[in-house]
């Protein structure tokens, strides 16, 4: 296994910092003509669409639509659904993420992805976030307890688990699991956050403080969240796409800056759907 | 479990309930009087000198020190080599083979095939092809070999169920962090599958440490203290076996057998559930 | 179901070693039945040469040493018991799981599974033993001869009823807890939470447990030779001593020679026809949904 | 086929391993002979019936020469003529008289085994003339009433197809099995003695030894006499007892060397005690 240099550099310095914030636009992930089917279903067909740099950028629409089918293509875990088909053209960085030849896994390692429901592991809390770390090339004790504490600091959790870091990760609750899922991604620095409805599974008070992590985060990553709640997407992100189902499968409506989506919708149906949803 | 549901209410409530515990109660039942019926006989007739002492006047008299050694010896060979056969196909057909798939769909109907194959004629193949085709004569080594053809399918069914039951998020979110599939598999899939597997090794000791029919052919009869993998071990059940049906007056000393038999097993899965409690849920950490 | 499988474009060297290794050793795995049936067939081809297939099903009787060779009544014999036995200790051995995850007090539970695990391994010569002594006398208080299909059915019961214990216990042991307390929260009581929810989440696990005690009960041997007759005939009553394919091979293998040893390895051949008439029925039952 | 090529280089591993094991003690095919010092390994296969017997005169063997072992295997009379032709064993076991197609064997007689008929011991019918037993075994009389017993239906227990003590019963009685009319078929001797055993009106046919014993053990059954000759090892051992087998053991070629030393051993009167031990009659010399 090799080491993974990206990780050791920044990490020596200060891990969350010197993160590109979102001015200017600038194209990160450029996605083109991407559809996925499954079987000969499309989950959502013929999606153009570019995330920029340093930036939040929210997927809105209803259920069905595809909007976490389409966060899957982007660091390729439709590989693991059996009968799942892919079509289009997807680049991270100059990278082309749909070729064949590709390192799933580094591409994996530079994308992290936040589910709906936490998922750690059935292992204790340090041991989540150190097994991934040892996996990628990290096997300094002293590095990995530093990354540990700092990752942990980053989502507001080192204070609540600090004295029981070997207890199961799973006798947390569901709003520190979540962000212990988060710091388990960030402690891998990754360039890209896929987040899927992070806040949905949660109850109110642990779905405002994940809220405010990933607002802490704006600016220092490039996030892709889904997001069912409005005025969560209105309050914190930079850029907005509107999902829809037309002719059986999910469609991007309309993409814009969060500002234009919500206050000047172009498109009829997102006219529609955001002052639906704020009426 | 049983607290947070509700007392019967209504009929069928009542009836399920009064058919649970009856189908436990007869299970028990017949169990008891089975297990009994060995313990009253054989309790008499075990002491140490039986443990240890060879078998004289064909097992009439005696012990069953050499047979012990020899089942010991069988049953390791049959699980050194099944466990590992058993675990990495289990892993290939519910890990990184599509059920679609033709090999995957051979394998698996192969395998169910195995498992219905009669006893005897796992001896008689073992025979012709561990005893003389590869030369390895009666001989412990063959027994063994031929339990591992046995025990596979019990072994790898069980185990692959274990594999399945693991929850598909972990999966996902170990390829999402870009872990490979040889570390998902060792770190999570393969604890999380600790259970299944656990079923398919009480079963397949179950049926290596019961078995008659296919070791007659190939670990043989010989009842002398083996001296290595290549010699003749006579097993415990097939010493039950002679001693019930082809030595008259043997009956005492069988039914003394098969109560050591029970123990052994219940020795094997007392550890079984023991390592499944305190030494793997350490690492394991399930709440 | 998510599987790892169509991850083909990782170039994870350590993946690659990993994938073939264990496709080598599935390999092995599927090649001991090929060797076995490979094996039965050599041997039995001499008699299917000169005597055919046909006359195993036409012959008027099974009197191998007098050229005979029926197997028809020996094949009712297998399929009678293997019915029965299924029969009885398919809702025996679920209801035993439900009892240990359940119905019983922990304290009950944990020796209740010991109990079953230990039956899983206590050798069939022990079964046929006590059944022999035991069973098989009483029986013939009700209705001599004693050795009987009956004798069968109940003794097989016994012995594949831990097989399927375990699976149940196992697939029990896997649902998922918030199915469960979705269906306390939905003030749902206790057998209808099993019926409605644990048993069709669980179906998969008991399907294979019931195969695998199928195949357990035809391929069963040493107790049920001893405890069924083994008259070659088929039963009109429960009460009819009968004989099954597996004792037939086991009684007269130690014995035969030339054509008739060869035709025991036909009885082999028919066993495991069934085996594998077993196997694709319960993949045709189970296509679409079972794994689906 | 990977398999079979891995398995095959372990199996040829094995073997070298055994012969340079055995190269310590004088391989199994070129034993050494002498008066004082044999060695070697013996592998005898064939008859359950024999196997104790056989193996107790192994052990014996074994305490006198220190340096051989006697390695004996069960699975029938079939598989010992088998493997004694293939060359897998030294010396087969055939516990019944051979065959016409087995001239080609040698064969050395052991001991004799005496076949018995049985009843229940609380079935009051004390003798049955041989008339009788034909027609019970062929179904002409089904209730033991007919024969001055109980009113009660007789339950025939007969041995399975091939087995030796089956054919010295129908020979002795001039029954062929396709006319014999059974309620239980059996296997070996003490699977017929706890049929009966657990059978008030069953009949069946075993060796007279293991009957003998299991009757002095307090097993409720009785041998009945044949041909007005009381069934006993003792008749079967003066001769006038009419139904009796003898046990043998063969070999492929005239033995020699540890082989015949084996064969002269157990044809001896030294090992007359373990034949009576193991409930067979020694051989009249």
């Amino acid at each position: 296994m090799t080491p993974v240099e990206s990780l050791t550099g920044p990490h020596s310095r200060h891990p969350l910092e010197e993160r590109p914030a979102c001015r200017a636009p600038q194209p990160i992930v450029e996605i083109d003509r991407l559809s996925l089917y499954y079987g000969d279903k499309p989950a959502f067909q013929d999606v153009t669409l570019s995330i920029n740099k340093g930036c939040m950028t929210a997927l809105v629409g209803p259920s069905g639509c595809g909007k976490t089918s389409f966060l899957t293509c982007l660091n390729r875990l439709t590989d693991l659904i059996a009968g799942c088909r892919v079509s289009g053209q997807i680049t991270i960085n100059a990278l082309d993420v749909l070729a064949p030849g590709i390192n799933v896994i580094q591409l994996r390692r530079r994308i992290g992805m936040i589910f709906q429901k936490p998922n750690p592991f059935p292992l204790t809390i340090r041991r989540n976030l150190e097994f991934p770390l040892r996996e990628h090339g990290i096997r300094d004790r002293e590095q990995i307890t530093q990354i540990i504490e700092t990752t942990l600091r980053a989502v507001g959790l080192w204070d609540e688990v600090k004295d029981r870091l070997g207890s199961p990760a799973l006798a947390l609750s569901g709003g520190q699991q979540q962000r212990l899922c988060i710091a388990r991604a960030l402690a891998l620095l990754p360039e890209v956050l896929l987040m899927d409805e992070p806040c949905s599974a949660l109850d109110p008070l642990s779905s405002g403080v994940v809220e405010d992590l990933i607002v802490g985060l704006r600016g220092r990553y490039t996030i892709l969240i889904v997001t069912h709640n409005l005025a969560q997407a209105r309050r914190i992100a930079d850029y907005a796409a509107l999902f829809w189902v037309q002719n059986g499968a999910g469609r991007l409506i309309e993409a814009g800056t969060a500002k234009q989506i919500f206050e000047n919708p172009r498109d009829p149906l997102t006219a529609a759907y955001v002052s639906g949803m704020r009426g | 479990m049983a607290e947070t549901l509700s007392r019967p209410q209504n009929l069928r409530e009542w009836l399920a309930f009064v058919l649970v515990w009856g189908a436990a109660g007869l299970v028990t039942a017949v169990f008891c009087w089975l297990l009994g019926d060995i313990v009253w006989h054989g309790i008499g007739h075990v002491s140490w000198t039986f443990l240890t002492a060879p078998p004289e006047n064909a097992g009439r008299q005696g012990g069953i020190g050499p047979i012990l050694a020899s089942t010991s010896l069988i049953l390791g060979v049959c699980l050194a080599v099944s466990l590992p056969i058993g675990i990495g196909t289990a892993v290939l057909l519910a890990e990184f083979t599509s059920d679609q798939s033709l090999f995957g769909r051979i394998t698996r109907r192969s395998l169910d095939i195995l498992a219905g194959v009669p006893s005897i004629v796992f001896g008689l193949f073992g025979n012709a092809f561990f005893c003389k085709m590869l030369g390895l004569g009666f001989s412990i080594l063959s027994g063994g070999l031929t339990l591992a053809c046995m025990v596979l399918p019990v072994l790898i069914r069980s185990t692959e169920e274990g594999f399945r039951a693991v929850p598909a998020s972990y999966r996902l979110s170990a390829a999402a962090l870009g872990l490979s599939r040889t570390t998902t598999l060792i770190h999570l899939l393969l604890p999380a599958a600790v259970p299944g597997l656990l079923v398919g090794l009480v079963l397949g000791v179950g049926r290596a440490i019961a078995e008659t029919a296919a070791l007659i052919f190939t670990s043989g009869y010989v009842d002398r203290m083996p001296e290595s993998l290549l010699d003749s071990g006579r097993a415990l059940s097939i010493h039950i076996f002679d001693l019930s049906m082809n030595v008259s007056g043997g009956d005492t000393n069988a039914y003394a057998s098969a109560l050591i038999l029970v123990i052994m097993l219940l020795a094997i899965n007392g550890t079984v559930s023991w390592l499944a409690t305190y030494g793997l849920h350490r690492k394991i950490m399930t709440v | 179901m998510t599987s790892l499988s169509n991850n083909t474009l990782s170039r994870w060297s350590t993946d690659e070693l990993l994938c073939w290794s264990l496709r080598g050793i599935a390999t092995i795995a599927g090649t001991i039945v090929m060797l076995i049936v490979v094996f039965l067939i050599v041997e039995a081809l001499p008699v299917l040469h000169h005597v055919g297939l046909l006359r195993f099903f036409t012959d008027p009787s099974w009197h191998p040493a007098e050229g005979l060779y029926n197997l028809t009544p020996m094949l009712w014999g297998t399929l009678f018991a293997m019915t029965g036995s299924v029969l009885i200790a398919t809702p025996l051995g679920i209801l035993s799981a439900v009892f240990c995850h359940y119905y019983a007090p922990s304290v009950l539970a944990r020796p209740y599974r010991r109990l079953i695990e230990l039956l899983a391994g206590v050798p069939s010569v022990v079964y046929g033993f006590w059944g022999l002594v035991v069973l098989v006398p009483l029986i013939a208080e009700i209705q001599p001869p004693g050795p009987s299909l009956l004798a069968g059915i109940l003794i097989l019961t016994i012995m594949i009823l831990p097989t399927i214990a375990l699976m149940a216990d196992a697939s029990l042991a896997n649902v998922p807890q918030q199915y469960l307390r979705g269906a306390a929260a939905l003030g749902l009581p206790r057998w209808a939470t099993i019926r409605g929810v644990v048993f069709p989440a669980v179906r998969s696990g008991l399907f294979t447990g019931v195969i695998l005690e199928t195949g357990r009960a035809i391929g069963e041997t040493m107790a049920i030779l001893m405890v069924c007759g083994n008259v070659v005939q088929i039963p009109s009553t429960i009460f009819d001593p009968i004989r099954t394919l597996t004792a037939n091979i086991a009684l007269e293998m130690a014995y035969a020679i030339g054509d008739h040893r060869a035709a025991l390895f036909v009885s082999g051949l028919v066993l495991l026809a069934m085996i594998v008439a077993l196997v694709v029925s319960a993949e045709w039952v189970s296509r679409g949904r079972m794994y689906g | 086929m990977s398999c079979v090529f891995r398995l095959n280089r372990c199996g040829s591993l094995v073997t070298l391993l055994t012969l340079a094991l055995l190269g310590t003690l004088g391989s199994a095919t070129a034993q050494t002979f002498s008066a004082e010092q044999l060695s070697g390994k013996l592998v005898i296969t064939g008859a359950s019936t024999l196997a104790p017997l056989i193996a107790e005169i192994g052990k014996r063997f074994e305490s006198h020469y220190p340096k051989v072992r006697v390695d004996v295997q069960t699975g029938g009379s079939s598989r010992g003529v088998a493997d004694v032709r293939q060359g897998f064993a030294d010396i087969g076991m055939v516990s019944r008289a051979m065959k016409a197609e087995e001239k080609d064997l040698h064969a050395f007689s052991v001991a004799r085994d005496g076949v018995g008929v049985i009843l229940h011991k609380e079935n009051p019918v004390q003798a049955l003339t041989d008339e009788q037993v034909v027609a019970i075994y062929t179904g002409k009389i089904i209730n033991w009433k007919d024969v001055g017993g109980k009113d009660a239906p007789i339950t025939v227990v007969n041995k399975a197809e091939g087995r030796s003590t089956l054919e010295v019963f129908l020979h002795y009685f001039k029954i062929r099995n396709t006319d014999v009319k059974a309620h239980v078929v059996i296997g070996d001797n003490e699977q017929g003695i706890k049929t009966v055993a657990g059978n008030r009106h069953a009949i069946g046919y075993v060796s007279i030894g293991t009957a003998e014993y299991d009757e002095s053990q307090g097993v409720p059954i009785k041998l009945l006499s044949v041909g007005g000759v009381a069934a006993s090892t003792e008749t079967v051992r003066n001769g006038t007892f009419p139904i009796s087998r003898p046990l043998h053991i063969v070999t492929r070629t005239p033995p020699v060397g540890l082989t015949k030393a084996f064969i002269d051993y157990a044809q001896s009167k030294a090992v007359h005690d373990i034949i009576k031990q193991q409930y067979f009659v020694p051989m009249v010399d």
